[in-house]
């Protein structure tokens, strides 16, 4: 079970009119090798599933540049204007969502479960078209699963099997991701044999991925 | 005879398992399958109290009093085996992440419902993790000996408590391998050792015998 | 910040009829260093949350054949036939609840969420007495949190500011339980400096720990 | 003198840090609250992108490209710290396990609700991470200047969209130090440099003045 295909191959999985999760946070590593073909490749009315927009000229920040992002489900986009500009100017559809919640919506799908009450948002217009719920005397507010057709990922070092480790604060929305996605590409800075990760150090299983590709071999 | 009908339903679920499948069988009877896994095929087993690629019972003197299985045995790793808390394992599991989990049962009926956790008055040792294996995992395959005490198991409607309702894909016995499709049981295979009267005889249930089985 | 405290000082900490958590799967390592001053203190009316019962003489069994539990909150007890037997003889109150659900009904409650929605359980007796949902044509059980007052909790390397790392199966209901709980008491295999751990290898962080025990102190 | 000011401030809110406490600094004027703690005490900082026990900004040439706060700096990280995901960091958020969160404020009102994630028209870039702060933290400092081009920002209600209902515990400003009370906006200290005239003047809100500051 060799999970390891080219990122060329890959990166034809990712069709026009995706719904598509990318990890990361800010500008902290993101599968840029991915991005930088799904730029060539001109991909186009993705919805993409983030934290934030990253920063202009680096991860989903290119793709908003390069107009391939008909709309963005994130926490935060206030490090890049240019989604901004596009957002007031009616060009990017954004949907935002606090933080805490965008990572347990992933995740609840993730999971099988339909749905979780959080206090989140309570008071605000996050509200607005949501069941509340009283348990114990305290508000909540009905958040449902949220899913992707696919999942990009960055992982630090990832085994042949789809292990994946991440280092610092590069695992941010990965896990998550990985579960809540149909198809999941984990980009590579390092790819090992099985067993060179040991079995309490994997932050994803191995059974969240579907496919990996190396981060040195862009245009390969 | 019992541990020889066990083995052979075991070897025929084996023959279930596809390449690349991520696995969880039950205690018991389900956990013999690990030992037919096709040579050259990548099966990995999951257990839920926190293993991905969970290896086979441990020799004696080479356990790690670290590393058990579901079933309270210790147990090897294969290379590329992963650990993780409860939580995951429960997301991987209801989340839909596993292929196939084969469990054993009390009863079956021609709907699908299957009974394997309680015996209201005498058993009761509750349903650990096979519940929320019945609500999500992509495939169910119930692997047990066809009768209790020359009983019938699989039955019209199962007079237990539910463990689930409608999840059974599959029942594979010693004597039939029957699949649970909407317009009933339907009989695939007869094993081996056994023949469509004894099956007949030996089921409550309604069966759709397939045209190939009937001579 | 030290955590070390000894086990004796740390037994005080739980008192009779308090909802305790207790890490562990069946045989697996439990915290016996603190479940053996739990029997010689003779605590009493403890109402038990574990993913099961254990076996007779080890972990939980200890409490249930010394009588310590009025009640036990767990997925499994058939490892136990003591504890089959109490129940049966309606000396020992016991509540079973599908293992993942329980699982995610502790970490909902420590994640400060108010409820969810599984799909466990549907169409059976677990249902009884709980509202059922749809969510995209599917149906879902409301299960609600799970905490308790204390969580005692077996970690194979834990440093001094109670961050804890888990070998092998070992972790099972841990992080949730650490989070779940009012006051968390970790009992340690194997106590090091804070950085003796890497930052990526902490399963359970250390705000989620109260107080460390080292499992070697017994009847310090 | 506006720097001057945000120091004055992050000075103020670092007094009421205590030893042992987890503490989530927003982006900006709250981040540098880091720079005044109490030395000998033990306060680890959580970044919410997955640090407990984050360090300061790191110095040029010594960044680890691996490691960056929320607000996507470079920073060090202490030792004993740890890494986690983002499901687990806001578990810890929600779940209550941060004792203390200092955010920043566009609109304070008389009671304890907040603005500070958007100008409609004008600025909206996300919540961020604000709103499960607001949600899970034990307690919560706004730390802001007392105004904006010389109006206001401590209101008798809030006019801008809500990031939180009624969860600010305590105000500190260039100007003052207020706590939000059920009786409403207590005025707790007068900053050096400010005056009860000052405070009033600059304040729309109703203030309940503690007697030791009417001499």
């Amino acid at each position: 079970m060799n999970k390891v295909i080219s990122a060329k191959e890959a990166v034809k999985l990712i069709k026009d009119g995706c719904t598509i999760m990318i990890s990361g946070f800010a500008g902290v590593k993101k599968p840029e090798v991915l991005i930088d073909l799904m730029v060539k490749n001109n991909i186009k009315n993705l919805t993409v599933i983030a934290n934030d927009a990253a920063i202009p000229g680096k991860g989903i920040g290119r793709l908003i540049s390069h107009r391939c992002v008909k709309k963005l489900i994130a926490s935060h986009i206030g490090l890049n204007p240019e989604a901004g500009r596009q957002m007031n100017a009616g060009e990017l559809e954004v949907e935002l969502i606090p933080q805490g919640t965008l990572a347990e919506r992933i995740r609840c799908a993730g999971a099988g479960l339909g749905g979780f009450f959080t206090p989140t948002g309570i008071g605000t217009s996050v509200e607005e078209g949501k069941q509340k719920f009283i348990v114990e005397g305290k508000e909540y507010l009905l958040e449902l699963p949220l899913k992707a057709d696919v999942a990009i990922i960055k992982g630090s070092v990832v085994d042949t099997l789809g292990n994946v480790f991440y280092k610092g604060t590069t695992q941010n929305f990965s896990l998550v991701m990985a579960m809540a996605a149909d198809l999941v590409i984990v980009e590579a800075e390092k790819i090992v044999k099985p067993g060179e990760l040991k079995p309490e150090h994997v932050m994803t299983p191995s059974v969240f991925v579907d496919y990996i590709v190396g981060a040195e071999c862009n245009g390969n | 005879m019992g541990i020889e009908a066990k083995e052979i339903i075991a070897r025929r679920v084996a023959r279930e398992l596809k390449d690349g499948y991520v696995v969880n069988l039950g205690i018991g009877l389900p956990s013999l399958v690990a030992n037919y896994i096709p040579e050259g095929m990548s099966v990995m087993l999951q257990s839920e109290n926190g293993i991905l690629g969970m290896g086979a019972i441990c020799e004696a003197g080479e356990e790690d009093e670290n590393v058990i299985n579901a079933g309270n045995q210790f147990v090897y790793v294969q290379k590329g085996a992963c650990f993780f808390d409860s939580a995951t394992s429960f997301a991987m599991i209801r989340g839909g992440h596993i292929h196939l989990t084969v469990l054993g049962a009390l009863q079956v009926d021609e709907q699908g419902n299957i009974a394997s956790h309680i015996i209201p008055g005498s058993m009761a040792p509750g349903m650990g993790g096979a519940m929320d294996l019945l609500a999500g995992a992509k495939k169910v395959i119930v692997a047990m000996l066809h009768t209790a005490k020359g009983k019938p198991k699989i039955l019209k409607r199962c007079t237990l408590p539910l463990t689930a309702k409608g999840k059974v894909d599959m029942i594979v016995t010693e004597k039939a391998v029957i699949s649970v499709t909407p317009e009933g049981l339907v009989l695939d295979e007869i094993m081996p050792g056994s023949s469509l009267e004894d099956i007949l005889q030996h089921t409550e249930a309604d069966l759709i015998i397939r045209d190939e089985l009937v001579k």
